[in-house]
């Protein structure tokens, strides 16, 4: 095999764009993170080295990648109308991921808020032109966040279909023409003073299920009553800011509601395949550095004084790694087919219990792979496994959480078992 | 917890005496007391109370001479005897902390491996380490990675890296740019498996101090961070002849030990996950609502949990029983219990680690947030397990076993 | 194979006496000359075979009157001090045929479950069984897979399909097309876990010639092809009174001997696998001319054989040492032994059948043909998991585990 | 979901046949094999039951699907042309395979050597003249076989890339314009009395390594010399028969070379696409026949007195298995389609190195998920797991066989452990 890119993927799904996106994306990577992602895990608290790093890739200085949903006439890229955006956001992920899953992940969940009023056929043409300029016209990185988790109940939120919301305890009241937010959010992606925009879910009535109670709403961070926590210390991920974040009495105008009743709930769901499909992006991206530097240890350090890759059975132990990898690349780009089939005669809609119960299963699969691989990897090495040095004990610690995060293993489990055996009571 | 865990995971104990059990209760007391009572306060200022509490283990409850023989002033577990004893020591350390057992499980092996070969010079040089009111750091270095550019003397495949040459009248160590298992940055003596000029395995000791010994930078690690280790060089370091263990298999002891001891020190740091998982379980609520212990698929995830723990700790009790048989009427031969403790020592690695990661996914993002403490367990014996593989994963263990089981010649190289 | 088993599956053996290790090698013997010996012949003619080598066994040797108090003509064998022996009698006869051990370990469950409570009336009765010159043949019906139709009294979580009813004077046991584990074809009696009118959980012993037992169509099965099962139906069976064993721990008992007895019983099957797949190994070459077990990748797979059989075989004598531990000084509560026999029991099936279905990868389409007799070994382990298993696979395991170690409270549904 | 058919595939690979092919070989499935194979375990010697069932797919009163290669004007249906020849290969082989995997292969190694001269772009129009009759004009299922394996070394001859042919014993002599052939097979699919055409891998030269001195030679069975021995007994496959094989100075015309010096060597190694992809698809219909029998199961029997499927532990297991075949079926269909890019400019020829490696790779990892699903739904049926009448134990023996053959594990692992890491002397 010559190179990372001979990993197979559906050639028949890739877009025209892949190429372009790919080697920018790339370029960025191997000049402004990887000399750097060593220091990144100290740097957790500062992002002193961090934030510049994605100024270079997200900022107009840069390539300018934040607006790639908003529409070209609002000074986007219009990506949110390509047939291709699962696929290509598939590709984003892996090519950031391959670096760093934090960074990409901490890129990546500025898009999601976003998909739910930028990405046909749900396209919110005011809030759009509302948002467009301040991540179309930034010399700097913007974030955005998705403020789900609250402290009861951990993945209660992203539990819609068996829920339906009935846990949310963040309130929305509609006063005169301004929505009034209060509530408490846990560990959102780019909080902790990161975040410059957020997406809220939280419910017009306390404790219902009716999925027209159920409020996507859109809040500024730098509106009156939003206060953001210090960074949490995690075991990783230190390239993703997570805090605490309150909501005091915060008023929004009544239209930075996504869309509405009913379809708000609808959008939501929606967001699940984005981030299953980010998450396998983000995991095969590093499985792909991960086999780069396994390839370079496994041929110059020896096992019986001859390399350890020309022994027959450590050649089988990193084979089925890289066969893995193979593996987890073709099920990651079906999954973001899955998604780009939304609009096909032969697909279904991303809100389709289909659609979500598939993705959480191939997703479950991947996180499987990538927490068994990385942790084989590390006893390759060995002795050298567990130091930075080598690049893989960071992927190892970082993307345990991928695995975690999005209401975990268990409930891609379930959602997975009740579409396939038609569970009632799950 | 309200629980014992005795009560819950039970060790075929009878094999343990009184002053065994009573200095098992005294490491726990200090494990309750001085760390899992305050554990956010242990962790806030880690390396401190780190270095704080380990004095208190090492010197005010004395085990750093737990291995020492009694003239030597210790308390004479210096036999394979105490296998059993020792690695129910070790357990408790692990569940305070797994870096202060990892050091003190280094310690006991370069005493054991002295005292069991009986060569009084080297046992002598040992202890002589041990007579000292400070906490001692050992580092090991064992047969492991080899390069390309070299062809090393091999044990059983791993590449020994280390040589002793004879210059004139003196025994002199090279090697360069070594991974030592253990805190090379900070270690007091280095417990060397080099190869003699016919590639030979053995074993010698190295003071911290000696002249031509040259550390490298501290390393980042994932875990164990208090066990700060650096590679280390030995320029052409001239060696006292007592210095030098006798007995070919000294290098199999060590990893005997070294199978055991780690074993019980990751077995403990995975009990107190236990603890940790068993409080979440029973506190935190999912489907808005119902406990997460009552909910089937978590229920079954706890179970993957104990169950590991529960069959790893019988393991270590196995092992450890098969130690103590070294020399009884039943004794084993030694190639027999090294390799049932490479095969037990890496179940017992790959089990605990995999307890822990099952449990992490029902803490969801506290399981991975410092605050809990789950995390560190986590990191900590992933350490170890890495460790321990030395190179290629389970791959030489594997080699190892066919070589017992089924007689191959040809799997480990050129043997010396 | 040259080289002894013993030599190389090390038991912590010091437990067995002389006398246990007497009828050990008694056993070996028998098996090494009548099947091992004549293998091919032994298959050919396979039904008529079984039953004469079983005979043999059972009554030449005399191992149906093994687990028989020594007042009613046995050895004596019939107290929990007596399950490593018992285990490794098992193991020896399994490595013969598994499915003569599976009878033989049906056998002794149904004498020490009556034995190991007391009563003597169903003593005496089980004991009237095997005062015969005949081969016994048992099978058990255990709680398993219940039917939507129906809602039945549970044994934590699995349905017990039969009833004891009083009618007048009479005990009367009532039960449709229930699938035992053992060659309910063939049965002289049954051991049946029923429930009472309250649904509590208790023993009865029924023979297989009462008025109202119905048997269904010989099954044809994976593997223990010897032994013929059917359902069966309890068509209003009339109890005597001393066919009801008292005391509710029974039902617990039964799973701990079963665990152990049928683990031992694959263990000793997977054994004389490991025998197979060393000749193989050993004599055949690939890559067009290097022996097999010189090959790294063919020589891990024979190591995770060679493993997975030695893991099995401690966990088996743990068990074992569990078991004898009852009621000794050191003795764990029985729910404990009743959990870590569920979770050993399966683990030991896993490991075994594991260590065949990967020393099949190296045997090619010799694994697989009838006359290596490797698959032979491969279908009797996988028929022994799956029944052991009950239904659901291994969740009811991990549900009694996460309710011993986490104290679940409902997630084996309403207990009576 | 509906059916084993909501089961995902990459749906732009799947040709337009796929729906006509499917429903008629289902249909054959359901009316012929399904309500008798339960018996066919027993008929392993006599194939009393099996061969008319075999009829009713292959030969010309049933199906006639046996001349499925063939061109058109040969009679046959000129699937050889086909750009989706893989894809309807994975398709069939899954329809039968979801029935009895053991007449899947039977049926379908009657396609194996013919490969090598059916389909494009190596057509022998001359051999396909010559045995077109013999497929496309017969009333009675019509078997060939590969006679590869010889006692010595079992899976040396599937090791072309290490070995280059260096262990055949099997030899081949030019005697004036014909081949005399002298040697040993043992196992070939369709022996033992049931295949009328052999392709038989030989050597020209004993101990040659060259490319050129490999010949695969087709072997009508009715020659002289030839000689079948009796049927193996197996722990299941009853429908495929083996044997041994004998060739006793056997004479065939010279042109009964598939293509000549070096060609020959090559389209042997084009066979093993074939087989590869056979097999994964062999293994996706018995396991979509597992989920049926499953969730039939599952849903009628109980444990704690409600269905198995509504007890959340057991579906997370169940819902593993499912997931599993259905990251099987995208795998499977994934590798049919690296072969139908054969012809592709951005696809690569069936011989090379990465198309070896990439589907040995697959056909391993969908072997281990299939060995180790139905062991796990054996135990999830419990005491019925062993019982024939519940037809997964049936499977379980069934597939064991599948992981085997073809080199088995290992050889899958070291051919793709070279291709990903290069390595020069596995």
């Amino acid at each position: 095999m010559k190179s990372i890119d001979d990993f197979s993927r559906p050639e028949e799904y890739i877009s025209a764009m892949d190429k372009h996106f790919r080697s920018a994306v790339r370029a960025w990577v191997d000049k402004e993170v990887m000399p750097h992602r060593r220091a990144f895990d100290e740097d957790w608290k500062e992002h002193a080295l961090i934030e510049p790093a994605f100024d270079a890739l997200m900022a107009n200085k840069g390539l300018g990648i934040q607006k790639a949903l908003f529409p070209a006439d609002l000074g986007g890229w219009g990506l949110g109308q390509s047939d291709y955006a699962f696929t290509i956001a598939c590709t984003l992920a892996e090519e950031v991921g391959r670096a760093d899953t934090a960074m990409a992940v901490a890129f990546m969940v500025t898009y999601w808020p976003l998909t739910t009023i930028l990405v046909e056929p749900h396209v919110n043409r005011r809030l759009a032109a509302q948002f467009a300029p301040m991540f179309c016209n930034s010399d700097k990185a913007v974030f955005a966040a998705l403020a789900m988790t609250e402290p009861q109940g951990g993945a209660d939120i992203e539990n819609m279909e068996l829920l339906g919301g009935k846990t949310i305890k963040t309130t929305a009241r509609l006063d005169g023409d301004e929505w009034v937010i209060n509530g408490h959010k846990l560990w959102p992606t780019n909080t902790a003073g990161v975040g410059q925009l957020f997406g809220v879910p939280c419910t017009t009535r306390l404790g219902s299920t009716d999925p027209d109670d159920f409020a996507l709403i859109f809040v500024p961070a730098d509106v009156k009553g939003v206060t953001q926590g210090g960074p949490y210390e995690k075991a990783g991920m230190a390239a993703d800011k997570n805090g605490d974040l309150w909501f005091e009495d915060v008023r929004v105008p009544a239209w930075y509601r996504a869309h509405g009743p009913g379809k708000d709930a609808q959008v939501f769901k929606e967001i699940i395949p984005w981030g299953l499909v980010g998450s396998m992006g983000f995991l095969v991206g590093a499985m792909m550095n991960l086999y780069e530097v396994l390839y370079e240890f496994v041929s110059t350090r020896t096992y019986g004084n001859r390399p350890l890759k020309e022994n027959d059975a450590i050649a089988g132990l990193i084979g089925r790694i890289a066969g893995d990898i193979e593996v987890c690349r073709i099920l990651a780009y079906e999954g973001a087919r899955i998604g780009d089939r939304r609009n096909r005669p032969y697909g279904h809609p991303l809100y389709s219990e289909e659609v979500l119960a598939k993705l959480r299963n191939l997703k479950d699969f991947v996180c499987d792979r990538a927490v068994e691989n990385f942790g084989r990897a590390m006893d390759v090495l060995g002795v050298y496994g567990p130091d930075r040095q080598y690049d893989i004990e960071k992927h190892w610690r970082d993307i345990k959480i991928i695995q975690l995060w999005m209401g975990g293993k268990q409930l891609c489990q379930m959602e997975a078992a009740r579409y396939f055996y038609n569970c009632k009571t799950l | 917890m309200h629980k014992s865990l005795d009560g819950l995971f039970l060790s075929t104990r009878e094999q343990i005496d009184e002053e065994e059990q009573r200095i098992v209760n005294t490491v726990r007391q200090w494990a309750d007391r001085e760390i899992l009572a305050k554990r956010l306060a242990y962790l806030e200022n880690y390396e401190h109370e780190f270095a704080e509490k380990r004095r208190m283990l090492l010197m005010d409850i004395g085990l750093q001479r737990l291995a020492l023989s009694e003239k030597d002033g210790g308390f004479g577990w210096n036999s394979n005897a105490r296998a059993p004893g020792l690695a129910a020591v070790l357990m408790e350390i692990g569940r305070a902390d797994a870096a202060i057992a990892y050091l003190s499980a280094l310690q006991f092996i370069t005493i054991l491996a002295c005292g069991a070969e009986n060569t009084t010079s080297a046992g002598a040089l040992i202890s002589g380490f041990y007579n000292t009111d400070q906490p001692v750091n050992p580092a090991l270095i064992l047969p492991g990675p080899g390069t390309l550019d070299e062809q090393t003397p091999l044990f059983f495949g791993r590449s020994i890296n280390v040589r002793l040459v004879h210059k004139g009248e003196d025994d002199i160590l090279i090697g360069k740019n070594i991974r030592p298992t253990g805190c090379g940055a900070m270690a007091n003596h280095f417990f060397v498996v080099c190869a003699d000029s016919a590639g030979k395995p053995m074993v010698t000791i190295v003071s911290g101090d000696v002249k031509g010994l040259q550390r490298g930078n501290t390393l980042k690690e994932t875990g164990l961070n208090a066990c700060k280790n650096a590679d280390v060089t030995f320029n052409h370091v001239k060696l006292p002849l007592e210095a030098i263990l006798e007995g070919s298999a000294s290098v199999e002891k060590i990893y005997i030990w070294l199978n055991l001891l780690l074993g019980a020190t990751s077995v403990g740091a995975a009990m107190n996950f236990f603890e940790i998982v068993y409080d979440w379980a029973n506190t935190r609520t999912i489907k808005g609502g119902s406990i997460m212990k009552e909910n089937p698929i978590c229920a079954s995830v706890l179970a993957d949990v104990a169950e590991e723990i529960a069959i790893a700790r019988f393991l270590t009790d196995d092992l450890a029983r098969l130690i103590a048989m070294l020399a009884s009427r039943h004794s084993p031969e030694l190639q027999h219990v090294y390799t049932m403790s490479q095969i037990v020592g890496y179940r017992i690695q790959q089990g605990t680690l995999r307890a822990v990661n099952r449990g992490m996914e029902l803490m969801g993002s506290a399981g991975y947030a410092r605050e809990w403490h789950a995390e560190k367990h986590w990191r900590d014996i992933k350490t170890i397990q890495s460790n321990l593989c030395g190179v290629g994963a389970e791959v030489p263990v594997k080699m190892d076993t066919a070589r017992f089981f089924f007689d191959c010649k040809e799997i480990q190289g050129e043997q010396s």
